[in-house]
């Protein structure tokens, strides 16, 4: 019911949107490549939904446009005396789109409903042993180890109103069927929800109540999903649609090349590598090494990655818009090994010779995996990655996919070698460790990621002291150590990261975040 | 009036034109019928077409002079040409089934062509054409004129075709084959229409036919035509009668009379190649008579189709094809099975041959029961000795395969003969037996005319050593010269071998040439059955006496004496 | 095919046909030129170590910035365009006329059945060919090549794409010629060569296979070109989908979905070469199909 | 004729459960849905679980018979993407899908029935020659290039056009249909024509083919002969009778289109059926597909039952015979 009314709006606003067209100038409309799945911001733990509810809920903390945390719904936050774990305190006089006022029973509900099985954000929660309100707008976070980055790792962490949703019948994410809050939203955000056609159109109006000022002059945010990129871009020129994000490498010059429009340029935290089966006994692809994994042995590695000619992939595939990396997170993010930063040359003669010193003169054919639709230029990267091996003796046999197999294929170690680009959700350095370097352990959700099972008892000894480390000084240190094996072991080759690229008119000013997220509260439309 | 003069037609082609008429002459006053008669390949129907301005593209009137009254045909713009088309000249077409839109109810396609000449309101127009159905003989004509040609039998949608053609009032009208496509009750009521029309609104006829025997019966002029030329023309009585042209005399030679038995057709010398005796092929196949002079019964034979279903509820009503027809076909004879279109002979034929099952009924080959459709094993004896030549020539033989592979299959596949060059010499020598150069065995069979296929199918089935012969139509697609030779060939060929032979047909006279003894069948039933002379001689069935009242008739002195022997 | 050769008739309509022979020479000199592709190009777009990503991006040689090596110049890969449209129409047309032949067997071979045998036999074919008809192909191409990730082992995947492919498209369009044949076989089963067949105690294969089959070549023979054009096309669409064949063993198809990613690039020729390449094979097809159907159905001359 | 469409209805059920059973053992191979459901951060034992709850871990006979029966009961479950009912999102989509289908087809039919009779009247023109060319050029370029033309040309150069998605709509009852402003037509035109030029080239050629044998059939002949004035006998007499293999035809690419509008909605982000079953391919989102699939059967299977009884509305020797 309540979404033909939405929808019904919609249409109004659409018809006045098209009939004031350039006359509004602040009605913006964007688009992105995919459709939030739900506007639950507990359901899915996926980019989309989460750069687009962002604009709707909040979280305790936030980030602001460098990434660094800033007070959000906690105005400030400080550690738990005597116990580890961290005190919350909220700020007051906070109130829900509907108009019901913000306290510390939301936020204890929110962490029940997240961290539910149900919801797909809980593990978010794993370090968490208990959390206990205080008092209205004071909620303390136990967690079962010192965890000096929490505060960080919580900052997609959503607040929603307890009446409302328990009201709704949505106290819970809806799993396998919609409920209320996978179509309508509550939250304390800059904007709130004015219409949802899913796959088609979502409009976001200014919430008139929020508690922030608002930087942005938007009346009317329209969301629309374009799938095609080229279709995208052409929206973009034809003046149908103010902003998108983002759009194609190759497409930059012809963008920048139009008068009214802009590009903006940024690196992504992401950093794409390849990985290895190191644990595999045989390669499963090969022709003619069938009985042995020559990736067992780090000198092979070490030539893969000497093998890379990563000036040529930035000036032929990225039209030099990519940085190299050295390590699984680029410069800037903390825990960021500055000792660290000499990555394996392109050095095809030194490849060779370390094949031969391995005992593979001649080389060897192996099997290399690849998405083709995950990260900028996926398939043509690994298209030239082949050509680049093939240079030095390694015959890689190249397969791609769509991301919806991929996946079960990494995860079945179904590879010899394969493609990953890995995003630290925490910007932190801790991530990609728990997740890539330390060994696979299902018992305690670690290595999750780590489809080779790169193994170092170091590595694995050093994590849990990382992550409990309050002193940054000794906690760079310990992470200098597993950059440094992982570096020497050639755990992963780490390539680049990913560039972000975003066109828009010329008359809209906006920030681009590292995270890729779009937030509406930074643009304004002149 | 219409004149014609010095006519040429030409077809541009890739070797220059092709002149398919030449110097034809014609004149046909009001209220004549001029009968235009001629083989396949005259050009009869080209004159036609010339007249009424409709040649089929690319051909043209390369000469000649056209004229009908003052109006010169061959001047007229395509404009004033489609204007005098249905005003003042106009056209029926052989098949009726095929003339009207199927798409559109009589009254429309009267109205619109009365409405396309005359400047009449559609009430004045319907009631035009309602006067000329009921004129026509279309009884209860102001409800009929409502209905859809499919909805018309034959006989009545010729009638709707020719009020087609008169509701303009035509000064000419052609007719193309107007009787070819009916049965001859059917056929008889359209030429005495045509006459009557041609009497009493003095139209000008020009009767298009392959028939003498039509011409005969009502042209008052005829032209005879051969490979495009007049051979002659004149009165009828007088050039039918007694031809002065060869071609013409051959023709009425040719051509088989329903009042006598003649025992062979007389042939052109230099057309015909007859049976050449003591040839391998007739040797092989005297060799093979093992078995004796076969006869062939039929008791009580019932077939029935599945009728249209129409509801859910009831079972669709079946549709009998043959009723209890009982036949007897005495070992070495030929039995002639006569009847019009529909009723039931080549269903007769496909139960015997077993491509069909009867519902009921028991057939015996001789003195061996003979299997039903689906219960005949695919090496039933029966198979080889049961044989049969089909009416139409162009579809009988399969126009991918060589001759020599047509003709040797049945060699192989009963295992006569193993040796496949010795089944190429014996196939090669079988063509020379039915009249054929054996060099034929290379060719396809689209390299040959209508008559050698038919001469190549006889071969055909010969060559699988039948005791048994079943001709369907076989003669019914071809001109009649070249039936007259088949004619001769079949009882050549029935007389050397000793074969039993069931010979369907609808052409009365051409079975009391050939058969021994005679059935005639109407809707699945037999009407009557026995000798064929006493048959044609004293009819008893009313319907035979029908039949054979309305065939027309030559009158016997015009017809040319009987070869004997 | 030999049939209508055989006819000096089809010859000298196709030796008047301006329009004809300019296909049919466009369409041979595009299958040499694939047939051959492995002497002709410069580079084997499949050999990873032919080329090098050095040589990206270079336009055609009347293009400022071209090397002369590259005629047309080369991709994002630096494979050289020539090469790949080379090695591409060679793949296309490998899949294209290896679908059209499963197509034709699977599709004339029930045809016929159907044709030949009627009644309930003839209604479950045509039942299952609505099945068929009413699962796009993208659909038929997801369920083959979903199936064949099920049951190959994983090493054999990957070889296997064009195979998968392959029978995806043909299952798409088996249909077509089911139909043709079956109403061919229709109208040849009241043939009396056929009734002549059956009466002797043939086996009904032999009447299928020797009698009706040679006598519907004709039609079979236009399906099979105007298939052929859109095999390829369907090849090029699926690619587009993401089902196609994978990058580094190209397709035209695949050649212009990677082309698309710079239409508006400025690298032009990456897209449209191999489009007007595609155009040009497909156009001269479907003209040689024109010309078959004229040839077959003289009354339309 | 009761007896003939129950006939109909028994066939198309077993077509559409046909369809369902192929389709739904497709899904299994398609990817693993719980990756795509989930987040990166999601523990393999939370997967696990997800998994069992949506008892994809059940054989796939059960799987399908759950479905098959829920679907009889009218329940068409629910998207694992976006949890929302997989009946109204499909409901959602179809007005998009079969407005531009139809009119693709009407385009189609307006263009390429009057080009087939031209273009079959006048064999040798010039012009004739030059729309056969043109048609065929247009058919020999992959549709998803076709699009992206348009786009670009009609879209951002000439800026006449919108680019993508469906314009202005307005909502009649549960419908929303873009036919009734002009702004949905204008964001229809580019779509409907590239979905429409390969049935175009198709109608045209087979109109043009079937004209031309009507045009020698012996009851054109016989109306050339009464005089039949030259437009009646084209229209009315000639066109009349090359209708039925055509409508054939139409019913029969009906799949055609169908498949594809996928292509089409995808390059021009038209909300229909097709788009939203490539999003849900993407993302392995079975229910969807499922219906999908389901419906377009039952689309496919209705277009053609339309079909069969246009044949007896066109022509009477199909209705039941009278009395001869």
């Amino acid at each position: 019911m309540t979404r033909r009314n939405l929808r019904n709006s919609a249409l109004l606003g659409s018809a006045v949107a098209f009939c004031a067209m350039g006359a509004s100038a602040e009605t913006l409309r964007w688009a992105s490549t995919t459709d939030p799945q739900t506007m639950d911001p507990h359901a899915v733990n996926s980019a989309p939904v989460l750069s687009f509810l962002n604009n709707v809920y909040e979280g305790l903390v936030r980030r602001g446009q460098d990434m660094s945390i800033e007070p959000s719904l906690a105005a400030s936050w400080e550690p738990l005396e005597g116990e580890n774990g961290w005190r919350f305190n909220l700020r007051e006089g906070v109130t829900f789109q509907d108009g019901a006022a913000f306290t510390a029973e939301d936020v204890m509900f929110s962490y029940q409903r997240a961290s539910n099985e149900a919801a797909d954000v809980r593990s978010w929660f794993a370090p968490v042993s208990e959390v206990r309100v205080v008092d209205d707008f004071t909620i303390d976070f136990v967690t079962a180890a010192p965890n000096p980055l929490f505060p960080d790792s919580i900052a997609n962490f959503m607040i929603l109103d307890k009446d409302w949703a328990e009201s709704n019948d949505a106290a819970l994410p809806a799993r396998d069927a919609e409920n209320f809050a996978t179509m309508n939203v509550n939250g304390t955000g800059p904007f709130t929800l004015s219409s949802r056609d899913p796959g088609v159109r979502t409009t976001l109006v200014p919430n008139g109540g929020w508690w922030d000022d608002a930087q942005h002059n938007v009346t009317e945010a329209v969301f629309t999903p374009i799938g095609n990129s080229a279709t995208g871009l052409a929206a973009l020129l034809s003046g149908e649609i103010d902003f998108i994000q983002p759009i194609p490498l190759q497409d930059v010059a012809q963008v920048e090349g139009r008068d009214g429009f802009k590009v903006l340029e940024g690196e992504e935290t992401r950093v794409i590598m390849f990985g290895f089966g190191h644990e595999h006994d045989a390669l499963l692809y090969s022709t003619d090494v069938t009985d042995s994994n020559p990736f067992a042995d780090p000198r092979v590695r070490l030539a893969a990655a000497h093998a890379i000619d990563i000036d040529s992939i930035d000036r032929v595939l990225f039209r030099g818009k990519i940085e190299a990396a050295s390590q699984l997170v680029p410069a800037g993010i903390s825990g960021f090994s500055e000792a660290n930063q000499d990555r394996p040359a392109y050095d095809p003669a030194r490849a060779k010779e370390l094949l031969a010193e391995a005992g593979y003169p001649d080389g060897f054919s192996f099997g290399l995996k690849c998405p083709n639709d995950r990260y900028i230029n996926d398939e043509a990267l690994c298209r030239a990655a082949a050509s680049m091996f093939a240079a030095v003796g390694l015959d890689a046999e190249l397969s791609t996919g769509p991301v919806r197999d991929y996946w079960p294929q990494l995860r079945e170690d179904d590879f010899d070698m394969y493609l990953l680009g890995w995003s630290p959700g925490t910007f932190d350095m801790e991530h990609p460790i728990r997740f890539l370097m330390h060994s696979q352990d299902d018992e305690k959700k670690l290595g999750s990621w780590n489809f080779g099972n790169y193994s170092n008892a170091r590595v694995d000894e050093l994590l849990p002291q990382i992550q409990q480390e309050i002193d940054p000084a000794a906690r760079q240190a310990m992470i200098d150590e597993v950059i440094a094996i992982t570096q020497e072991e050639v755990a992963y080759i780490p390539l680049y990261t990913q560039p972000l690229i975003w066109a828009a008119k010329d008359n809209v000013d906006l920030t681009q975040r590292a995270d890729n997220f779009f937030m509406l509260r930074w643009v304004t439309v002149n | 009036m219409l004149t014609i003069k010095d006519l040429a037609v030409k077809f541009p082609s890739r070797f220059g034109d092709v002149t398919a008429i030449a110097d034809v002459d014609m004149t046909i006053k009001p209220g004549e019928i001029h009968g235009l008669v001629g083989e396949s390949g005259a050009g009869k129907s080209t004159v036609g077409a010339a007249v009424i301005g409709l040649l089929a593209a690319p051909g043209y009137v390369a000469n000649g002079k056209l004229s009908l009254g003052d109006t010169d045909l061959r001047k007229l713009t395509p404009e004033q040409a489609h204007e005098i088309r249905g005003d003042r000249i106009s056209m029926i077409f052989q098949d009726p089934q095929t003339s009207l839109n199927p798409l559109m109810t009589i009254e429309d396609q009267l109205i619109e062509t009365i409405q396309a000449h005359s400047d009449v309101s559609e009430t004045a127009a319907r009631t035009r054409a309602v006067d000329l159905l009921e004129e026509i003989g279309i009884k209860n004509a102001a409800e009929r004129i409502k209905a859809y040609p499919h909805q018309f039998s034959g006989g009545m949608r010729q009638r709707v075709v020719i009020a087609l053609a008169i509701c303009t009032d035509p000064e000419l009208i052609i007719a193309d084959e107007p009787t070819t496509a009916l049965d001859v009750a059917v056929q008889s009521q359209v030429l005495d229409l045509i006459r009557r029309l041609a009497r009493d609104r003095q139209i000008a006829f020009m009767l298009i036919t392959h028939d003498i025997g039509v011409i005969a019966q009502i042209a008052d002029r005829v032209t005879v035509m051969r490979n495009g030329r007049v051979m002659e023309t004149g009165e009828t009585p007088q050039v039918l009668g007694a031809p002065t042209h060869p071609y013409t005399q051959a023709l009425m030679d040719a051509v088989p009379p329903l009042d006598h038995r003649i025992a062979r057709f007389r042939v052109p010398e230099e057309d015909t190649a007859g049976v050449v005796t003591g040839n391998a092929a007739e040797k092989w196949l005297l060799e093979g008579q093992q078995y004796a002079l076969t006869g062939l019964t039929l008791q009580d034979i019932c077939v029935r189709f599945a009728g249209p279903r129409t509801s859910l509820f009831r079972k669709p009503e079946p549709y009998v094809a043959l009723k209890d027809v009982n036949l007897e076909v005495r070992p070495g004879s030929i039995m002639g099975l006569v009847g019009e279109s529909g009723s039931g002979k080549s269903t007769l034929a496909k139960a015997i041959t077993g491509l069909i099952t009867p519902s009921s009924g028991t057939m015996h080959l001789g003195d061996d029961i003979l299997p039903d459709g689906k219960a005949r094993s695919r090496h039933h004896p029966s198979r080889q000795l049961v044989q049969m030549v089909f009416q139409d020539p162009y579809s009988s033989l399969n126009s991918r395969h060589r001759i020599g592979a047509i003709l040797t299959e049945p060699l192989w596949f009963y295992g006569f003969v193993q040796d496949a060059k010795e089944r190429e010499r014996l196939a090669a020598a079988m063509l020379e037996l039915v009249g054929m150069a054996p060099d034929a065995v290379d060719k396809y069979p689209h390299q040959f005319s209508g008559g050698q296929r038919q001469r190549i199918a006889v071969a055909r089935a010969l060559l699988a050593r039948p005791r048994f012969l079943i001709c369907d139509e076989p003669t019914s697609a071809l001109d009649v010269s070249i039936q007259a030779e088949i004619l001769n060939l079949l009882k050549d060929l029935q007389a050397m071998f000793g074969l039993t032979i069931l010979f369907i047909s609808h052409n009365l006279a051409v079975v009391r040439q050939m058969a021994d003894d005679t059935a005639v069948l109407r809707n699945g039933v037999i009407e009557e059955m026995s000798a064929t002379e006493d048959l044609f001689a004293r009819p008893k069935a009313d319907y035979t006496q029908k039949l054979l009242a309305l065939t027309p008739v030559m009158p016997r002195e015009w017809q040319s004496e009987a070869v004997t022997g | 095919m030999i049939a209508f050769l055989k006819r000096y008739e089809g010859l000298w309509l196709f030796v008047h046909s301006p329009a004809a022979m300019v296909a049919a020479l466009v369409a041979v000199l595009i299958m040499i030129g694939a047939v051959f592709a492995p002497w002709i190009a410069l580079v084997n777009p499949y050999d990873l170590s032919s080329f090098s990503l050095f040589d990206g991006l270079l336009p055609p040689v009347w293009q400022d910035g071209a090397n002369p090596k590259y005629l047309l110049g080369t991709d994002d890969q630096g494979r050289d365009m020539i090469s790949s449209i080379l090695y591409g129409a060679r793949l296309s047309l490998v899949i294209g006329i290896a679908a059209l032949t499963i197509a034709a067997v699977l599709g004339v071979g029930l045809g016929l059945a159907a044709g030949y045998y009627g009644g309930r036999f003839d209604a479950i074919v045509m039942r299952i060919a609505d099945v068929q008809l009413a699962l796009p192909a993208i659909l038929t191409a997801l369920l083959i090549d979903g199936i064949a990730r099920g049951i190959l082992p994983a090493a054999m995947q990957q070889d296997l794409r064009v195979a998968v492919l392959t029978l995806a498209i043909a299952l798409s369009l088996w249909v077509n010629f089911a139909r043709t044949a079956r109403a061919s076989t229709f109208v040849q089963m009241n043939k009396e060569y056929v009734q002549a067949a059956i009466m002797m105690g043939q086996r009904p294969s032999r009447v299928m296979f020797v009698h009706i089959l040679p006598n519907i070549l004709g039609p079979l023979l236009v399906i099979m070109t105007v298939d052929l054009a859109s095999a390829i096309l369907l090849e090029a669409t699926l690619s587009f989908l993401g089902i196609g064949l994978p990058a580094d063993s190209p397709s035209l198809g695949t050649l212009i979905r990677i082309g698309m990613q710079f239409l508006l690039s400025g690298e032009w020729w990456i897209l449209w070469i191999p489009t007007l390449f595609l155009v040009a094979l497909v156009v001269s097809i479907n003209i040689l199909g024109d010309f078959l159907r004229d040839v077959f159905n003289p009354r339309l001359r | 004729m009761v007896y003939f469409i129950l006939k109909r209805l028994v066939q198309s059920v077993f077509v559409m459960l046909a369809v369902a059973f192929l389709a739904f053992s497709l899904f299994r191979f398609v990817g693993d849905p719980i990756t795509q459901m989930t987040g990166v951060e999601t523990s393999v034992a939370d997967q696990e679980r997800l998994r069992e709850e949506l008892g994809l871990n059940d054989p796939f006979i059960l799987q399908f018979g759950r479905f098959t029966s829920d679907m009889l009961q009218g329940d068409f479950g629910f998207s694992y993407r976006t949890r929302q009912p997989v009946a109204e999102m499909i409901a959602d989509r179809i007005p998009a899908t079969l407005e531009l289908g139809v009119v693709a087809l009407l385009i189609s039919l307006l263009v390429g029935i009057p080009a087939g009779v031209y273009t079959a009247l006048r064999p040798r023109g010039i012009a004739t020659q030059a729309i056969l060319m043109t048609t065929l050029v247009g058919v020999s370029i992959p549709t998803f290039v076709i699009g992206i033309m348009l786009i670009f040309v009609f879209g951002v150069q000439l800026g006449w056009l919108p680019t993508f998605g469906r314009g202005g709509t307005v909502q009649i009852g549960g419908w929303e249909s873009s036919l009734f402003t002009l702004e949905g037509w204008r964001a229809l035109l580019l779509p409907a024509i590239t979905l429409g030029v390969y049935q175009l080239t198709l109608t045209m050629r087979l109109v043009r083919a079937e004209m031309m044998e009507v045009m020698r059939s012996d009851y054109i002949r016989f109306a050339m002969a009464r005089g039949v004035p030259m437009r009646k006998l084209h229209y009315r007499h000639a066109l009349a009778n090359t209708m039925v293999p055509v409508i054939t035809i139409i019913g029969l690419q009906f799949g055609g289109v169908i498949a594809f509008s996928i292509v089409t909605e995808s390059v021009f982000q038209w909300p229909g059926m097709g788009l939203l079953f490539l999003e849900s391919i993407r993302f392995v989102d079975i229910p969807v597909m499922g219906v999908y699939l389901v419906v377009i059967a039952f689309f496919f299977v209705l277009v053609n039952l339309i079909v069969d009884m246009l044949y007896v509305a066109i022509d009477p020797r199909l209705r039941i015979r009278d009395v001869q």
